[in-house]
């Protein structure tokens, strides 16, 4: 990641607006995971769900704390990988829901 | 009763469109799942002829090798559900399906090949959100798929073959690209990809980066600078560039929700994209009902992924008992092969060797 | 920001049947079919929305429907991805501020 | 410093391939001067794996082999100049030499794939692989045949004196 201009702060996660200095701040506060850093600045918590910021995001925490990208990179993801709306999900289609 | 399908191929584009006509074609009951309002992925912006030998459709056009692989699908009456998301995978063979945003169904399937694709990379930088700076898939898409030029003048950011390729057709379009920066040292993408654009008037700059982009609703106008090995400016190589659009060509990352949610292990490969699921020579993960096809399971090109799509094809239908066995392998190494050749020479050679990384690695 | 008239590979653009749509009250014509963000680029709009925190303004950035920055107010519901949602006759599409707010419950 | 600037000029910083990396590979042979008909000469000196100039080529007069990443190679002996392989290529890197085409006039035969397309007779410019304006140059015929699947194939003759260095030509104005 370079730090390209010391000055000037700019987005990492662009749907919730978290900058890399915010980010910067909750890793020196000992948050090492991309959870953690998104459960404190919600970057990552957006609707496209961290897609444009996970992997940037772990880059950041790997420099900082000199941890393998590798073992940053382990995130969960959760159902549904798509934003539904909620009346969607009550409803099931042509299939038997019951045999869920 | 649920919804039941034999095999069930999530993505329609290059992998998984040929992973749903080697299904289909050997016996098995398909159903193909896309959640765009047209199939084909990638290939209906690739005007571009592929590379390759005859066996992989060498000369032709991606977007006419894309009608193609439609054609067959049409011909073999396979089942296509499009504007369908596919939300998640329970116990392994369960597919969640959202149908037009609207209504919910869930399918059962003996086989899922997840063929989801990449997305693509980003790089920071102060003004990187405003319109204007966008992926150079996304510029892609929009002079080749919606035939609008997104701007005038173009800053392209990376020289491997996406950046290189999409800045000749930016020109194609009408577009003028201002210059291509790559941070690297050394050019990323095919030299004859290189050289179009180059005699066309397009500069490189090397060991090269955006400093910054301005403007108050859209981008103005960008600021290059040069890079020293530790990738830190250099002071007082800043050049302003005056440009109206900036494209993001930094690689891509492989689409890999719907398989770790599913349960897939992972493995690293960070040539190939960053984390992949785990599979072995079959195309097949850890969970056996599981397989998986084209940049999900690292980021390669379309012609590549079309292979890996007709193994994955190949073995899940014989997983299910279609095909003899000499039948399959037939065709199964025919596909490895072509696959194979494609990952030979000075760029082909790493990929292949970070692919049989991943398959021999011992799961533990 | 502008319609690709004669293209060398994809050839002349075909002919195409207009439709009307609104974009912050100011009526304009649309090519049938054709996504949102195509047909308001091809118009020239700069920006499609200004975000909650700092109402910066954002348009088009990943183009296939992943990364909801073009999201705009279509017939009174926010966040609708103009990247991948084609014009209709009649659409009414808003410049949205912040998360939008609902205008009917559909 | 000679030796960074000559880096700079290299395929991998310029984005094109300098004279000298191209001398030095098997594959490009610049048709001698005193050779009457026209041959193809192909500026693909990376093993990439790709081999259509082979299997476009009526003649057999281009070889790449078992192992599509070898470099491309063009038989003069074979190569009647028909120029099929200008529009086969991929990555649009072969084009059609001579140098005796009349008085001082060399003839070139490159892949086009912009639009507008130059009409017989126009005066264009024409460039070096680094995009430079070298000289102008007489078009002499437009090729777009349905085979060449949308590259159109341009004749130009021009000044002999620049008889290696030019490979392309200027894109003109558009008109929309």
């Amino acid at each position: 990641m370079m730090d390209v201009d010391d000055k000037k702060d700019f987005f990492i996660c662009r749907c919730e607006e978290v900058t890399l200095r915010e980010i910067e701040e909750v890793i020196d506060e000992g948050y090492h995971s991309i959870d953690d850093v998104k459960r404190i600045t919600r970057a990552g918590m957006g609707l496209c769900q961290g897609r444009s910021c996970s992997k940037v995001i772990a880059r950041i925490i790997s420099q900082k704390t000199g941890m393998p990208l590798e073992e940053v990179l382990q995130t969960s993801y959760r159902f549904p990988v798509r934003t539904e709306k909620m009346r969607v999900l009550e409803e099931e289609g042509d299939s038997d829901a019951q045999n869920r | 009763m649920m919804l039941e399908r034999e095999v069930v191929v999530v993505g329609a584009g290059p992998a998984g469109l040929s992973a749903a006509l080697e299904a289909a074609r050997a016996g098995a009951s398909v159903l193909l799942v896309d959640e765009n309002s047209k199939p084909g992925g990638q290939l209906f912006k690739q005007i571009h002829k592929f590379f390759g030998s005859r066996d992989h459709r060498a000369g032709v056009r991606g977007i006419d090798i894309g009608a193609q692989l439609l054609d067959e699908a049409q011909q073999l009456d396979i089942e296509v559900w499009l504007d369908a998301e596919v939300c998640g995978i329970f116990n392994q063979c369960d597919v969640w399906i959202v149908r037009d945003k609207d209504r919910s169904v869930t399918v059962r399937a003996r086989r899922i090949i997840l063929a989801t694709g990449a997305t693509e990379n980003a790089i920071n930088f102060p003004g990187w959100s405003l319109p204007g700076v966008m992926g150079a898939g996304a510029a892609q898409t929009m002079i080749n798929l919606h035939r609008v030029l997104p701007g005038q003048r173009f800053l392209m950011v990376g020289s491997g073959n996406v950046g290189v390729i999409v800045s000749y057709q930016l020109l194609q379009a009408g577009g003028s690209v201002e210059a291509i920066v790559e941070a690297a040292p050394r050019l990323g993408g095919y030299g004859v990809h290189t050289a179009k654009v180059r005699r066309a008037g397009v500069p490189f700059y090397t060991s090269h980066t955006v400093l910054e982009a301005r403007g108050t609703d859209h981008v103005e106008s960008a600021t290059i600078v040069q890079i020293d090995s530790a990738w830190k400016p250099i002071g007082g190589t800043e050049k302003e560039l005056s440009v109206d659009t900036i494209c993001i060509a930094a690689g891509l990352t492989p689409l890999v929700e719907l398989a770790f949610a599913a349960g897939c292990e992972s493995f690293y490969s960070p040539l190939l994209g960053g984390m992949v699921p785990w599979h072995d020579r079959s195309m097949r993960t850890s969970i056996p009902s599981i397989y998986i096809a084209g940049d999900i399971s690292g980021v390669e090109e379309a012609s590549t992924a079309m292979e890996e799509g007709r193994m994955a094809g190949l073995s899940a239908a014989h997983s299910l008992g279609y095909l003899d066995h000499e039948q399959f392998t037939t065709g199964f190494q025919a596909a490895e092969a072509r696959m194979l050749a494609l990952r030979s020479g000075m760029f082909g050679q790493k990929r292949r060797d970070a692919k049989a990384a991943i398959i021999a690695h011992e799961r533990g | 920001m502008r319609r690709i008239g004669e293209h060398p590979v994809l050839g002349p653009l075909p002919d195409s049947e207009m439709v009307r749509i609104v974009v912050d009250g100011e009526p304009m014509l649309a090519r049938k079919g054709e996504m949102i963000a195509a047909a308001l680029l091809a118009a020239g709009k700069q920006y499609f929305r200004k975000t909650i925190k700092t109402q910066e303004p954002r348009g088009i950035y990943c183009g296939i429907g992943r990364c909801t920055d073009c999201v705009m107010t279509v017939n009174g519901i926010p966040n609708v991805r103009t990247c991948v949602t084609p014009v209709e006759e009649g659409m009414e599409i808003e410049t949205q501020m912040g998360y939008g707010h609902w205008k009917q419950e559909r | 410093m000679q030796e960074r600037e000559q880096r700079e000029m290299e395929l991998k910083q310029s984005g094109a391939p300098s004279l000298q990396e191209l001398h030095e590979s098997p594959c490009y042979q610049l048709p001698p001067k005193e050779r009457r008909a026209l041959a193809a000469v192909i500026e693909c000196i990376e093993g990439i794996p790709c081999n259509p100039c082979e299997t476009s080529c009526p003649q057999g007069a281009i070889t790449v082999g078992d192992e599509i990443t070898n470099l491309p190679v063009v038989d003069l002996e074979k190569c009647t100049g028909c120029g099929i392989c200008v529009a086969a290529c991929p990555g649009l890197a072969i084009y059609l030499k001579k140098y005796l085409f009349k008085e001082n006039l060399a003839y070139i035969a490159f892949p086009f794939e912009y639009l507008p397309l130059p009409e017989e007779g126009q005066t264009v410019h024409m460039v070096d692989r680094l995009g430079h304006m070298v000289c102008d140059g007489t078009v002499l015929r437009v090729v777009k045949i349905k085979k060449n699947d949308r590259t159109a194939v341009v004749h130009v003759s021009y000044p002999n004196e620049f008889y290696e260095e030019v490979v392309n030509m200027q894109r003109l104005p558009r008109t929309d």
